[in-house]
């Protein structure tokens, strides 16, 4: 049986920082970095990238459109 | 003489739009002016030429429309009197600040207010100086006949659209309402799109195709710097208006000693005021400014070397004659007369105001 | 166990941004309504295809520089007067799409006039309407919009009714307009609230293609910097207050 | 040649068409014209007014303060215009509903039943046609032939078969006008 | 010292309000003014003076309160921008030709359109001219600090009624967003009804008593006759302001062979300019009209008697330099310095331009 | 038998104008509406014994001399901008009877905006609203109530809804909004209606004395000048014509 | 037993002729007189004045308030 | 006396309510002031600076193109201002986020590590009264007790408990300003 993993990628320059794709994550991918860009922003990443489905939530809500999201079947895991 | 026809300056307008390829007219009806937007609803243009002729909701919608029509390209216009010309002052400055070329009509009432629906000429200030903020300017054109009301419409937006500026004929209720034989244009046919894009083309917004960068049509830049360097820009624009587009007409001023400054329905009344001076055996001169920006600066200044006064005849409480004042640079008097308030002035109120203002001050 | 890596590849990319918006970044504040509306109705400019068919009319208001960000032609209006200006390309293109993007100030307060008039010939136009309850380019003022009791700087103390009357729903009126074909009200919070409001937008562009009058698409919106909220916070705030007032849902086509 | 006219009457009595065919028929005769019409908010009653003017070279002022001719349809513009007669011109006036009459004695005065008239021929729209034989008579500055040809122009096609009736009220009016003597 | 407060000119200008007896504000939010509306609606003068308060739903609505409010006798006002001047221009010239007194504030930013939000001067012509249609003028007062922002407000008022004619502060944003420390007035009670009606009894509507004749407030007369009475009327007005009221400040004139003539925030820009000057040598002194209209006039004839030139600097691409051309009247030569856009000279640029264009000019 | 002469005496006077009308003679045409509406108005001061409290604000179009005829203060308005003026005097003056007295083009065309808002504001005023389907004073123009086909000088071949869009039943949209208390549609085309309609103006000047909100009164009216009919006709064609696109009768209050 | 009997007063110099008291009579004593007033207006008149009740329709109806009406209760006629 | 100094940085940092502390001590004292800041539309994010002037006699210009003190709080306005500084200024920064630091050498060139040590004291908001005291060590240009009553001035009076805490920082920036060699 496949099951669904996904990645996110944040154009890290561009995030804003809002938080809006963490709340919009199902699985509570995403969190907000301690560092800030260069803009002093800080910015999004994958805290936990194992849970990612993929399913773009997060790249919906996103004011600034600087989330891809990508998704693979993969083989089910241990 | 079959060409000839007697028409209402006001219905001209309309007729002329049409015939030059007008794309679109937008209104609201005003007194002395309705018949603009009524003659254009009676000819059905759109089933004729497809333009478009809208009645707005007022005004400012209407000068926003033609904002919008504008940014396009097309050969669009509005008309209006004094308070609705008042209403569209952001509009205006919005399209100059936009850089678009259209044309607006001013069939002149007396103010200031509601004031009266009577001719005047007591818009010159807004017209040519800038009634919205900023610093930007019209094209003003003043027909004084109802052959003119055509002619300038073509070359309203022929004007306008060599500088992307719009541009004003500034007329009023008398030169509206008066009916005289008027030799209509020829029929010119819209622009094509194809020939919007090679007039245009640059700057439309016409659809981004792929061949090109999408189109951004403003009056905004936040960054003081670049806007500085835009409003420069415009200066030079007016610059070049001043040195090429120039326009006025003289009347016996070669031997004159004395020199009328008139425009529109003014100048018509001054060139009866010439005969009766003639006749007298005082030697004055009509000189007819018919653009009003860029001014007739340059012959005033070369007649200012030669003659002994200036008398400007306005409608108004002395608008125009400051522009006189300013090209003749206190080298010999010049003077105002002038009615107000819906009253025109007689030939004969004009030669008496020569004489006591001019001739026989000691 | 697969790497992030591995899935970070071109052919599994599954969300991106269109090609329709340009590489400028947003000037709107973190977490701001405006950007997922841009996006959205980039995503239907480009699934539709009309790049070279969309005029689009930017209002004066946050939103004053979304020609930045879109790449198709762009006329920026006066205040309130969108409606206006795509009442006279519209006319002028027929076969253009033509949208006017406006704030609630802009018009529901300022353009009021246009905007009823517009819907009321039924111009072949799309209207985008968002409406987050205040004015949020001048520094959060008072709009039409703004709820009863919500503090703005020109309401401190919270909108007095009394004094500056209820919130208007502008967009129950628009729904009974006869030019009117399509009225809906929409929010961008989350996930779901996105796909419904592109589907939306969507179905107001296709509707343009065939004239049978206005489309007129408000979305509930959060301008967390006027209400002085985190974008978080903003949107339970909205979800809380705005939705009772402005309920979500198609009033109309 | 020039000739500088004032139609003055009430609003309806069709002062301002009269100066039309008048000036119509001046660009027939391939003469320069103007007409200024008094102009007000568009309410019904009320006077108008028009002045027409016909040349054979460049008109100056369409606005003037003195005419050649005053045609005179009602007592307010009687009481208005008969003073702006230039000494020797001709006023033609209506007698119907003028109590106070002209009483210059410097120009010529003419009196026009046209009302009446109009009333005989059961047709209240040919009123302003009568008067303008009156004037045509005494003032032949256009040929009749440019008259009917200036109607022509100023008709719109589906009320050219009116044309003869207008003739017929034209030739009425040069029939009927008379001089008035005042003492 | 305790009297004074750090404030921007914006609060102050609704501070001052509430402190002369207000009786109504009505605007609209824009920026660079709309700290003007937000403090009056932070300190709720409503509960302490009674003074109304209100956010209208666009500018054209705001204007027309006022005309409402002036008509009753009421010290009322409003402010906006550039833009939001623009669309008041119809209600503008309303209220000058019904003679109400009421006070407007244009907190100016650069043009043309939407131009930018930055400060500039280039709403003179507009202010001074008459943006609106027909003949009529504006009392325009610029204030160069946020303490004559203070003061006049009072001063705008006073002669607002004085005149029965609308006053204008022609600010910026440089003296809107700015805080300078500032003496607040004192507070004097809105006028009560028995005073209202001793002011303003004569014509204001206040609701027909059974002592007087109804009152009517219109700018409309359809008699033209009448209107040119009217439109005298006006002109007298005017010219009795011109020797009245005409206020200016000179600083380091008495000797100077150059003159600076610079209103609000350029002429702050050109005192430093003139300190530089005199530090090189360079006899430079500052006019700075503090009433635009009435303009002073005389005092710059006067002047051209004795110094070899004027230099205008205004954030503008040269409004004002006109009334100092139609002032100086050819005598001596005068020139322009603008920076435009937003963009603020420095002193230094200035410095440069009256050595460029006045000093060494063979 | 009574003698004419007998009857006609002071003693058996039982219906005269109104002491508020002035001498002056109106100068509208001959069977307007406007002068049935203005006498019912001053019947209702003289009645309410409001002359010293009532403010009055004139629009422009053919009532704009209004203030010659009502022997009460008066305002000119700008066109369309009538509510914005009643704003400020009910505002400043609060104990006064404002009313604004408004035609269709003033109205619900350049004046939506400020109609709009004042009567959402809920200000305490009178709007008497004269709906005669066209532009009176200049000449007999379409208006946004003109009604389909009607002929006007701008809509020759009658008002094309595909052009210029339906009639705009402005006072339906007022009628919603919660600021407005009393809205109604009147007419004063027989002796029954003038009365119907002096009521409703009555009850609406009564309740301004309790500040509740606006009161609105449509009088759906005849031009006959811009339609092109006798009075009487115009009347007829009102009845036929204008009352089933504006039904008569009470919207809300 | 009483009758009422009206008459009307119409001020003939203000009249404007515009019938509407004529058709809002309903005892048709109105009528538009053939001579006209200084302004060219055919005047209301009562016609038939035997018929009025005074019962003011005409004088609401009347745009220009230029209808006065009287009103008397009136013995029975024969 | 007169001291022309910009403070620039992000919006947020406290820029304009630290000039306005200083301009209201200025107040305090009788000197004359004035506070200039840019602006633009309203967006979170963005940087933000205000022109302050100190002094004796009546300020011309609030608007400047050089200054005395430049103090600077992020990357954009030390590229942006540090060449404003006049010859023999002062220029102070918070190194934070400071990737390329200042390299005039006729300037004098202060750190004060406020970001730091306001994250020590738990307390963001005094972040900008740190970097005031590090200004008033090296500009004395008001006393202590004249910043107090400023910041009284110009705090509500509900954030006035907040004083002391404010005037602890001031004292801390007092403290850990320390000169920057270029080199
Ligand atoms: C004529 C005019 N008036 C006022 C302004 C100032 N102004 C700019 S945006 C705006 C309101 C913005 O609010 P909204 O339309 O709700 O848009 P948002 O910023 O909330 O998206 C105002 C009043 C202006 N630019 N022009
Ligand atoms: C700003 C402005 N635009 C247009 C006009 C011209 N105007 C005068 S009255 C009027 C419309 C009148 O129509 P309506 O409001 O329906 O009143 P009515 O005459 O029918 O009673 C117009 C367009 C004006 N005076 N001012
Ligand atoms: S929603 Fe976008 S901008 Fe906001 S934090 Fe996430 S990635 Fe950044
Ligand atoms: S794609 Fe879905 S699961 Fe993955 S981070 Fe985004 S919202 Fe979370
Ligand atoms: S101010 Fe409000 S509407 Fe504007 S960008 Fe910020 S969050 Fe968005
Ligand atoms: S034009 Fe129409 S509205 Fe105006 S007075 Fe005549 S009938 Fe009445
Ligand atoms: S009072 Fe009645 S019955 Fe008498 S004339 Fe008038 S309407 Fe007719
Ligand atoms: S209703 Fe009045 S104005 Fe009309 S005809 Fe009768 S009396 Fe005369
Ligand atoms: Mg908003
Ligand atoms: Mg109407």
């Amino acid at each position: 049986m496949a099951k669904v993993r996904g990645a996110i990628k944040v154009d890290v320059e561009k995030c804003k920082g809002c938080g809006l794709c963490v709340v919009a994550c199902p699985t509570s991918v995403i969190a907000l970095s301690r560092d800030v860009n260069s803009k002093g922003y800080n910015y999004a990443y994958m805290e936990v990238p194992e849970a990612c489905t993929g399913c773009a939530n997060c790249g919906l809500v996103c004011p600034d459109s600087v989330i891809d999201v990508y998704r693979v079947k993969a083989g089910v895991e241990a | 003489m079959a060409e000839y026809r007697l028409m209402k300056g006001n219905e001209v307008i309309a007729e002329a739009a049409i015939r030059c390829g007008c794309d679109g007219y937008f209104g609201y009806p005003i007194t002395p002016q309705s018949e603009i937007m009524e003659t254009l609803m009676l000819r059905k243009p759109w089933e004729e030429t497809g333009m478009v002729v809208l009645q707005a909701e007022s005004e400012i919608a209407a000068i926003n429309m033609v904002y919008g029509g504008a940014s396009c390209g097309k050969k669009v216009m509005t008309s209006s009197s004094s308070p609705g010309i008042s209403l569209k002052q952001e509009g205006i400055t919005y399209i100059a600040g936009a850089e678009l070329p259209c044309l607006i009509v001013n069939v002149v009432r007396g103010g200031p207010g509601l004031g009266t629906i009577q001719p005047a000429q007591s818009d010159y200030f807004q017209a040519v100086k800038g009634g919205g903020h900023g610093d930007y300017h019209l094209i003003v054109l003043a027909p004084a006949s109802v052959q003119e009301m055509n002619d300038f419409v073509a070359l309203g937006f022929e004007l306008a659209f060599k500088y992307r500026n719009p541009a004003m004929i500034l007329s009023d209720g008398v030169i509206g309402q008066m009916m005289e034989k008027v030799k209509l244009s020829e029929y010119k046919p819209r622009w094509t799109d194809e020939e919007i894009q090679k007039i245009s083309g640059s700057w439309a917004t016409t659809g981004k195709t792929p061949d090109r960068d999408y189109h951004v049509i403003t009056s905004l830049d936040l960054d003081s710097a670049k806007q500085e360097i835009f409003n420069h820009k415009l200066i030079e624009k007016y610059k070049t208006m001043a040195e090429k587009e120039v326009r006025y007409e003289t009347i016996s001023c070669d031997d004159a000693d004395y020199i009328l400054v008139a425009y529109g329905s003014s100048s018509r009344i001054c060139q009866k005021a010439v005969d009766l001076c003639r006749e007298k055996g005082i030697k004055v001169g009509l000189l007819r400014p018919i653009t009003l920006f860029p001014y007739p600066t340059k012959i005033i200044q070369e007649m200012a070397k030669r003659v002994k006064g200036f008398l400007s005849v306005e409608m108004s409480a002395g608008q125009m004659v400051e522009d006189v004042r300013l090209a003749v640079n206190g080298k010999v008097p010049v003077e105002h007369y002038g009615r107000l308030g819906g009253m025109i002035p007689t030939p004969n109120d004009v030669v008496k105001a020569l004489e006591e203002k001019l001739i026989n001050v000691k | 166990m697969v790497e992030v890596k591995d899935i970070i590849k071109e052919e599994n990319l599954v969300y991106t941004k269109s090609k329709i918006l340009t590489d400028k970044v947003f000037h709107y504040c973190p977490g701001c309504s405006h950007g997922v509306v841009h996006k959205l109705i980039a995503e239907v400019i480009e699934e539709m295809d009309i790049q070279d068919k969309t005029i689009a009319i930017s209002p004066v208001g946050c939103s004053v520089l979304a020609y930045n960000y879109l790449a198709v032609d762009w006329q920026e209006a006066a205040h309130g007067r969108a409606p206006a200006l795509a009442t006279a390309v519209s006319r002028l293109m027929p076969d253009k799409y033509v949208f006017a993007y406006q704030g609630d100030g802009d018009l529901a307060s300022i353009g009021t006039a246009e905007i009823i008039h517009a819907c009321n010939r039924g111009e072949n136009i799309v209207i985008i309407f968002i409406n987050n309850g205040i004015y949020g380019m001048t520094g959060g003022q008072m709009a039409p919009t703004t709820l009863e009791g919500m503090p703005t700087s020109t309401s401190p103390y919270g909108r007095d009714v009394k004094l500056a009357g209820h919130p208007l729903k502008i967009t129950d009126l628009i729904a009974q307009l006869p030019g009117t074909e399509y009225v809906t009200r929409q929010a961008v919070h989350t996930p779901a609230a996105v796909r419904k409001c592109k589907k939306a937008i969507l179905k107001a562009f296709q509707n343009v293609g065939k004239k049978n009058g206005t489309q007129f698409i408000e979305v509930v919106s959060t301008c967390n910097s006027g209400w002085k909220l985190s974008p978080v916070k903003a949107n339970e705030w909205m979800v809380e207050n705005m939705f009772p007032v402005y309920p979500l849902g198609d009033l109309k086509g | 040649m020039t000739e500088e006219i004032i139609i003055a009457g009430f609003g309806g009595q069709g002062v301002l068409s009269m100066g039309k065919i008048l000036a119509y028929s001046g660009i027939m005769q391939d003469q320069e014209v103007s007409w200024m019409p008094s102009y007000g908010p568009e309410m019904r009653g009320g006077t108008a007014n028009v002045t027409v003017i016909l040349s054979d070279s460049r008109i100056s002022s369409p606005i003037l303060q003195e005419f050649d001719t005053a045609i005179i349809l009602n007592q307010q513009s009687l009481d208005k215009f008969e003073k702006s007669v230039k000494p020797g011109g001709v006023l033609i006036y209506d007698p119907n509903g003028i109590t106070r009459h002209p009483v210059r004695k410097d120009i010529k005065v003419y009196q026009v039943d046209a009302t009446e008239e109009a009333l005989k021929m059961k047709n209240a729209k040919i009123f302003n046609m009568i008067v303008l034989g009156a004037f045509l008579k005494l003032k032949p500055i256009v040929k009749m032939e440019n008259v009917i040809k200036g109607l022509k122009e100023s008709l719109p096609p589906r009320h050219h078969h009116l044309i003869p009736l207008n003739e017929e009220a034209i030739k009425k009016g040069i029939e009927i006008v008379k001089q008035f003597s005042v003492n």
